[in-house]
């Protein structure tokens, strides 16, 4: 008995050595900024999607790569659903002692960021944006890192890029997968609107009365997000469908849409792959919005895809070191001390080759298209430098940094 | 004469209650062996472990002098012993044929398929052979009565040709003609040298058909009587473990005191259950009524009590309509429905639950909060009055016996101080001695001015207990009969058939 | 009863069904089947729900609830589609191993059931968790996708659905009808205790039932994934969504069965659900009028089935009395 | 007959053994793991509270035998409507009036037409779920602000704290427990579970008691709502969406028997909501995948539940 009771006492005083020995040295270490001889950060990921290819593709950048070659750990929420999920996840993170949070989850960035700044906890938005009256809220907060992505103009462009390329190969017939349009969904709405005003101009006629960006998505929103085919001037939408109920009148209305002998081309806010690619025929053309994948590349190589316009994994490299800069007492801020607020488009193929090259590099898990060389940069980097960095997004300009 | 059943030191245990404590039992070749005893005393759990249908915790079993280990029913029968038990055995969503020969469809196989055609002639041939040849075997089970199911069991017991054979409390439920053929199987496999065990709680059925009688009690035999040492209260007394005192039924013979009729019935139809049924009840009267199973009476009861409509015609309490069970309730009418299990009590639930289920309005303030205090009270009095054997009255209906289990559902209605009861089948499965309390209850009850009606398919008890006598027949009142010293089970039964 | 009847029983809600849809569609001037494709939607709509229903009846009918249909298709078709895309497989073999891999899930499943012996609903629940889990662990989150795997996509055509409806209906009729496992599973539903008394193997029987329900919903799993060439992952409860589609058709089924075969009745209901499906495809309904149609539809169906004898008495009233 | 006794306890007590090692294991991850253990406490409360109040409600359902699985759909559109009677009125009073008027209105709707029509109750609900889906996709449609409808986060950042929280728990919980043992209205349910002819034998009406429990249960679902706006003021079509399932989940967890009747318990919605919390804690906390920690936490839900409810006592198999 007295012998255990010694041994307790002996266990106790060693751990309280090793205690003591390591509050010191986390001492040390927090005292150096380098970025190489950091202390562990611990960083919560918001999640919307655990399934989609393009959220597993950042998944695997952050974890297969980032994770690898800091010293940091990433910890992932489940699939978040609502704001109410969101909210959870982020006491999840703080309770696990997270440094930072960044979010792909957009139910209610606000209150995600309230959340954070409340607890000291440092946020940022990867593949986002906020909405201008957001970021006038939370400019100025200190815990609020910034937001790296396609805005919701930039959205709106990609779509109208898309159409506009088959426009301009004199293509008339068209038919739109709409995806999240009739949830209210901004982000496939103004893909949506970007689409049929590229339309408009081609056609020289209108679209339910609009024919311009700001007169469409009120046109749009106008019809309950619930679109319909029409003839605009000289071009036709000849079919639509928009929804994943994922039901047997869904994939009818799909095969029906695509299958329409009228329609020439097939266009996509999203996963056009999963959706619009079975049913195409051989003489018909597809466009969408989707993440570089080997099954992207091989559909471009068969003539199934022919125009994909997607982010790239390593897109949220530098969000990442904005984040870790902050919490490492470095913040990347404006002149006048606000958040980022930078804009990224996506990296557009037309061609199996151009898609190769750019699934190559993202799929890399030693090689990405930003390496660690090229992030390290940017860590403590000046606002000037870092906005140059990352509005040189196109792969050309990447492939130039890199050399 | 040969010895083809042999169990020694078999013991059964469900849970806290002990059903068979070091069971011997043995029967010979060429005999009707009768079992009696109070319900739980073991007579069916002896007889159905025998049969295949469960296991014993202890003891041996031999047939034929060798070892006997039945897996199932269906193994029992195919090596010889068959048993027609209790509760319904047939399922009601299949043919005839398939219950005749369910569990054992395998031997009608043409290829991988069923061979509908030779199982069919089968089945209606085993029908025929044992005398019910009006079923037709490929006719559903659930479309046919009680009766007929029964039959359908006796077949598919007989076509396996079995040298034991185990009829369980099989008669009360069957009219005369069911009676008859069931007595002429067990007679003729008496004579072509097999064995029947005959399990009933009728008496004088059972004297009159066994050629020894065994007698259980909590689990243990108590004693074998032969033929010529069959006489009444001597089973009796060994049935229940001492004298019975005072009268089985009540012994006056007067006329009820008061004249004023309590519940009144005028013309009720409903599809041929009730056929311009018009009756009154008085006031402190036994009012009987009988016929067989489906004469209607069942029915009547539940229309009685609001639990059904009739398509027309009245019934008045004190001269106002009746419109629902909760509005009969109100008027103080209580039910005790025929199926115990199934309609009377919720087993999973406590005898508190139970008995304070149908006391609410009694007991809670404002017809609206329970205070425990109250509601314990409540119950432990109708559990006391009733003299429920239980561990407490927290325990789970379901591990009680029939009897207790009916006293509860009595109690249920005492507790409401029901001015008006209507009894269906009320010590059906009962044992000899709550059987007796039951009666001195009705009796007493009787006298303080309630009205019963006594709904009942076992003559002797409404002959013995009963101020009149309804017969029914096809939903129609067929007779009248005034309580009188020399009313018979004949006379009675005339009007029934 | 007639045979007439009998044959105006069976038809009444598929020709109902046809009748009201194809007015509708000819009233808005478009016709319900004008190309090869709109039969191809139709056909597999019919495979599809007529599949899940035989798969949700045969346990409900015996009164146990499964969760774990959805997530038995998802698994199955994710293994049969990984091996089948690895290896450059033939369609015909990725559909045998669909149905394969569909069985031993429905094995497994039933395993569990008889084992902890708990109210099968429950242990649906778990089973749905574990194969959703299994799925998403298996595949990495991503799925599996054989868009340009032209072979196996090429799959979808209207013989082959026709092929498929008629081989599962032909089997369901066969197995819960004409066999042995047939006729005690019969027995089973309308009279467990007596059945089991009588010493029919219920473990034994439901084991069998789970895992056909299995390799029907496997062969369910095989034809969604091959509609569009990508399976989606579920997470939490995510693939529990197919079972909502076969309830209306399964109480169709129920009401045909009463004049001639509940299997049929099953098959019958699935094309009537086809036709309201067809509806929706050509009208381009949205999903929210949709959601509204069908849930009214189901609701309608039910109501007509619980007060059949009030609405024929309202019909037709007595006269007498 | 003791051994009997004991068994039956075990069994009785298991969920909440189950809850107290989940309890202990999680203290040692946590201290392992060196997280932040008060904030990791309220946020437990805070994340178990939605369910555990909607869970309760549901108890009175469930007990009768039957189930619904329209719950969160009913959340989701009470949520909606609260949120835009908030932004109609500014009155947060107003807003829960609405939320719990709403989602009573809804389960009355659901429970009256399986009454009226003699719908099987559990049919009906799944009906309900699509009608009530549809639902909200139109009333986000009709607010016209996008994917969400939103009330201003200050306005309910005064009641978003676990205290607030845990009063309305406790008031609703104590009501709860006070009809369920203390009322008629309780003792009646419970009856109607354990044997709905015998009950309606017994002069009880069970429609009448089905719309009842429907109503307990549907202003457990309005109160539900309500927390979740001040929670998270921003809601969508997905509101809600994983409510309906958690409840079915932690309610068996916690010991409630499906069949419902005299077994019923009414802690049971506490114990396992708490219980399902703690677990998706620990999985955190291991930082395992999704699919891994979904799979791990279905092996021990069926292992707790088989523990506490299998009744190897009984030749025939459930159903």
């Amino acid at each position: 008995m007295k012998s255990l009771k010694k041994f307790l006492v002996l266990l106790l005083s060693v751990f309280m050595v090793l205690g003591l020995a390591g509050c010191s040295g986390k001492g040390e270490e927090s005292g150096s900024k380098g970025i190489d001889n950091m202390k562990n950060v611990k960083i919560g990921v918001l999640v919307a999607d655990a399934t989609g290819a393009e959220a597993l593709a950042f998944r695997s950048y952050y974890e297969n790569y980032i994770q690898k070659q800091y010293n940091v750990t990433f910890m992932y929420s489940d699939e978040l659903a609502d704001a109410a999920a969101e909210s959870s996840a982020i006491d999840n993170f703080i309770a696990n002692n997270c440094k930072a949070i960044i979010s792909f989850a957009s139910a209610d960035r606000p209150a995600q960021i309230r959340k954070c700044a409340e607890n000291k906890v440092y946020y940022a938005v990867a593949t986002g944006t906020l909405s201008d009256d957001e970021y006038a809220e939370f400019k100025d907060n200190e815990y609020y890192v910034g937001a790296i992505g396609p805005d919701l103009y930039t959205e709106f462009q990609a779509g109208y890029n898309m159409a506009k390329y088959y426009l301009d190969q004199g293509k008339t017939k068209f038919a739109i997968f709409g995806g999240a349009t009739p949830y209210y969904v901004d982000m496939h709405i103004y893909r949506t609107a970007g689409m049929l005003v590229a339309m408009c101009e081609a056609g020289n006629g209108d679209y339910n009365g609009a024919k311009d960006f700001g007169s469409m998505i009120g046109t749009i929103y106008g019809m309950n997000c619930q679109l319909t085919p029409a003839q605009i001037g000289s071009v036709e939408l000849v079919s639509y469908v928009g929804g994943y109920d994922f039901d047997d009148a869904w994939f009818g209305k799909l095969a029906e849409a695509a299958n329409n002998p009228n329609v020439e081309v097939l266009l996509a806010v999203g996963s056009g792959l999963d959706t619009f690619a079975a049913f195409k025929r051989p003489d018909q053309a597809l466009g969408t919005v989707d993440s570089y994948t080997a099954d992207a590349v091989k559909a471009m190589e068969a003539g199934t895809l022919n125009y994909l316009a997607g982010k790239f994994s390593a897109s949220i490299g530098p969000i990442f070191m904005a984040t870790v800069s902050a919490v490492q007492g470095k913040p990347i801020r404006t002149a006048n001390g606000e958040a980022l607020a930078l804009s990224q488009g996506y990296w557009v193929a037309t061609s199996a080759e151009e898609a190769n090259n750019y699934f190559t590099v993202d799929s890399s898990t030693t090689d990405p298209a930003y390496t660690k060389a090229m992030l390290d940069k940017l860590y403590g980097a000046s606002y000037d430098d870092f906005a140059k960095f990352v509005g040189a997004y196109s792969y050309e300009e990447i492939q130039n940094l890199k050399k | 004469m040969k010895k083809i059943v042999e169990i020694t030191h078999m013991s059964k245990r469900f849970g806290s209650t002990v059903a068979l404590d070091d069971v011997d039992l043995e029967a010979y070749e060429g005999e009707i062996r009768g079992l009696i005893g109070e319900n739980g005393s073991g007579k069916s759990t002896v007889t159905s472990i025998y049969a295949g249908m469960q296991k014993a915790d202890a003891g041996t079993m031999l047939f034929e002098g060798k070892e006997w280990h039945p897996s199932s029913m269906n193994d029992a029968l195919k090596k010889g012993v068959g048993m027609i038990v209790q509760e319904n055995g047939t399922v009601p969503g299949i043919s005839v044929a398939e219950n005749i020969y369910l569990g054992e469809i395998d031997s009608y196989k043409k290829g991988p398929f069923v061979d509908l055609g030779r199982l069919n002639r089968d089945a209606q041939k085993a029908l025929d052979d044992i005398g019910a040849g009006h079923i037709n075997a490929a006719q559903i089970t659930g479309m046919l009565d009680f009766q007929d199911r029964k039959l359908i069991e006796i077949a598919k017991v007989m076509v396996n040709d079995p040298k034991v054979l185990v009829v369980d409390e099989t008669t009360t439920a069957l009219s005369q003609k069911g009676r008859e053929i069931i007595y002429s199987i067990m007679n003729k496999m008496r004579d072509d040298g097999k064995t029947v065990i005959f399990i009933s709680h009728d008496l004088d059925e059972i004297m009159s058909v066994c050629d020894r009688l065994t007698v259980l009690r909590d689990g243990k035999i108590i004693r074998t009587f032969d033929k010529e040492e069959f006489e009444e209260n001597a089973i009796k007394t060994s049935m229940i473990g001492r004298e019975l005192q005072g009268n089985y039924y009540r012994d006056d013979y007067e006329e009820p005191a008061e004249k004023e009729t309590v519940l009144k019935a005028e013309h009720l139809n409903l599809g041929n259950q009730l056929v311009d049924f018009s009756f009154e009840l008085k006031k402190g009267e036994i009012l009987g009524v009988g016929g067989l199973s489906h004469c209607g009476m069942h029915t009547l009861g539940k229309v009685l009590f609001g639990a059904m409509m009739p398509q027309s015609g009245t019934f008045t309490v004190h001269g106002k309509p009746v419109t629902s069970i909760h509005d009969a309730m109100k008027k103080q009418i209580g039910y005790v429905a025929k199926d115990r299990d199934t309609e009377s009590l919720s087993l999973d639930a406590s005898i508190k639950d139970n008995i304070a289920i149908a006391g609410l309005d009694k007991f809670s303030i404002k017809n609206f909060l329970i205070l425990p205090s109250k509601e314990n009270a409540y119950v432990k009095k109708q559990a006391d009055a009733l003299s429920i054997k239980c561990a407490g009255i927290n325990q789970y209906v379901s591990a009680l016996s029939g009897g207790n289990k009916q006293k509860v559902a009595f109690g249920k209605w005492l507790g409401r101080e029901s001015e008006i009861l209507i009894l269906d089948c009320p010590t059906r499965g009962v044992d000899i001695g709550v059987k007796q309390a039951m009666y001195q209850l009705m009796y007493k009850m009787r006298n303080e001015g309630k009205s019963i009606l006594l709904i009942s398919e076992e003559m002797a008890e409404l002959i013995g207990m009963s101020d009149r006598i309804l017969i029914m027949k096809d939903g129609e009142l067929k007779k009248e009969l005034v309580r009188s010293r020399d009313l018979s089970e004949a006379d009675v039964i005339q009007y029934m058939i | 009863m007639s045979k007439g009847k009998r044959l105006a029983g069976t038809l009444a809600i598929p020709v109902i069904a046809c009748i009201v849809t194809n007015v509708i569609c000819l009233a808005k001037g478009v016709p319900m089947f004008e190309t090869g494709l709109n039969w191809l939607t139709f056909v597999r709509a019919i495979a599809n729900v007529s599949l899940v229903t035989y798969a949700l009846s045969i346990n409900l009918n015996s009164g146990r609830f499964d969760f774990s249909v959805g997530s038995i298709a998802l698994l199955a078709s994710v293994l049969s589609a990984s091996i089948s895309v690895k290896y450059g497989l033939h369609p015909a073999v990725m559909l045998v191993l669909s149905l394969l891999f569909g069985l031993i899930l429905g094995f497994i499943s039933g395993l569990i059931y008889i084992t902890v012996k708990l109210p099968p609903m429950i242990v649906s629940l778990g089973v749905a968790l574990l194969y959703e889990g299994i799925a998403y662990t298996l595949t990495g989150g991503h799925g599996v996708s054989f868009v340009n795997n032209k072979e196996l996509l090429g799959f979808a055509s209207v013989p082959n659905y026709l092929l498929i409806i008629v081989i599962a209906l032909v089997c369901v009729v066969v197995i819960f009808d004409h066999t042995t496992f047939g006729y005690d599973y019969k027995a089973l539903i309308s009279g467990q205790r007596v059945a089991v008394n009588t010493g029919i193997n219920e473990k034994k029987n439901a084991l069998i039932c789970y895992t056909i329900a299995g390799g029907l919903m496997g062969v369910q799993g095989f034809i969604s994934a091959t509609t569009t060439g990508s399976i989606q992952m579920a997470l939490n409860f995510g693939s529990i969504a197919p079972m909502f589609m076969a309830f209306l058709p399964m109480f169709i089924g129920g009401y045909i069965g009463r004049y001639s075969n509940d299997k049929l009745g099953y098959l019958l209901g699935a094309v009537s659900m086809a036709f309201v499906s067809m509806l929706y495809v050509r009208l381009m309904v949205n999903s929210s009028v949709q959601q509204v149609v069908s849930a009214l539809l189901l609701v309608g169906f039910l109501i007509f089935l619980n007060n059949e004898g009030r609405i024929k008495g309202l019909l037709h009233p007595k006269h007498e009395n | 007959m003791k051994k009997q006794h004991i068994k039956d306890m075990i069994f009785r007590i298991a969920p909440i053994v189950g809850l107290l090692i989940l309890f202990a294991l999680f203290m040692v991850f946590a201290v392992i793991k060196d997280i932040n253990i008060p904030y990791s406490m309220k946020n437990i409360l805070n994340q178990s509270v939605i369910v555990i109040v909607v869970a309760t409600g549901a108890i009175f359902i469930y007990t009768l035998g039957s189930f619904d699985i329209s719950l969160g759909a009913n959340m989701c559109v009470s949520a909606l409507i609260g949120a835009m009677a908030y932004n109609r009125t500014g009155s947060v009073l107003v807003m829960l009036g609405a939320c719990v008027l709403c989602a009573v209105l809804i389960s009355l709707v659901c429970s009256v037409l399986a009454s009226v029509f003699h719908l099987p109750v559990f049919v009906t609900t799944i009906a309900m779920l699509s009608l009530l889906n549809a639902g909200v996709l139109m009333l986000i449609g009709a607010n016209g602000t996008g994917d969400i409808v939103q009330v201003p986060a200050d306005a309910v950042s005064a009641i978003n704290t676990v205290e607030f929280k845990l009063l309305v728990l406790c008031l609703y919980l104590a009501v709860c427990i006070f009809v369920f043992n203390f009322l008629k209205l309780g003792r009646e349910e419970k009856f109607v579970g354990g044997n709905p002819e015998c009950a309606r034998l017994t002069g009880l009406n069970n429609s009448r008691l089905a719309i009842l429990a429907f109503i307990m249960a549907g202003i457990g679902v309005g109160l539900g709502s309500f927390l979740t706006i001040t929670y998270a003021p921003t809601l969508s079509r997905n509101t809600a969406s994983s409510v309906g399932m958690d409840v079915i989940i932690s309610i068996v967890f916690g010991g409630m028997p499906v069949s419902g009747g005299a077994r019923s318990k009414i802690y049971s919605a506490v114990v396992g909501a708490l219980s399902m919390t703690l677990l998706s804690q620990i999985m955190l906390m291991l930082n395992l995948n999704s699919g891994i920690s979904q799979m791990v936490k279905a092996i021990i839900f069926i292992l707790v539940v088989y523990i506490s409810m299998s009744d190897n006592k009984k030749n025939n198999l459930p159903r």
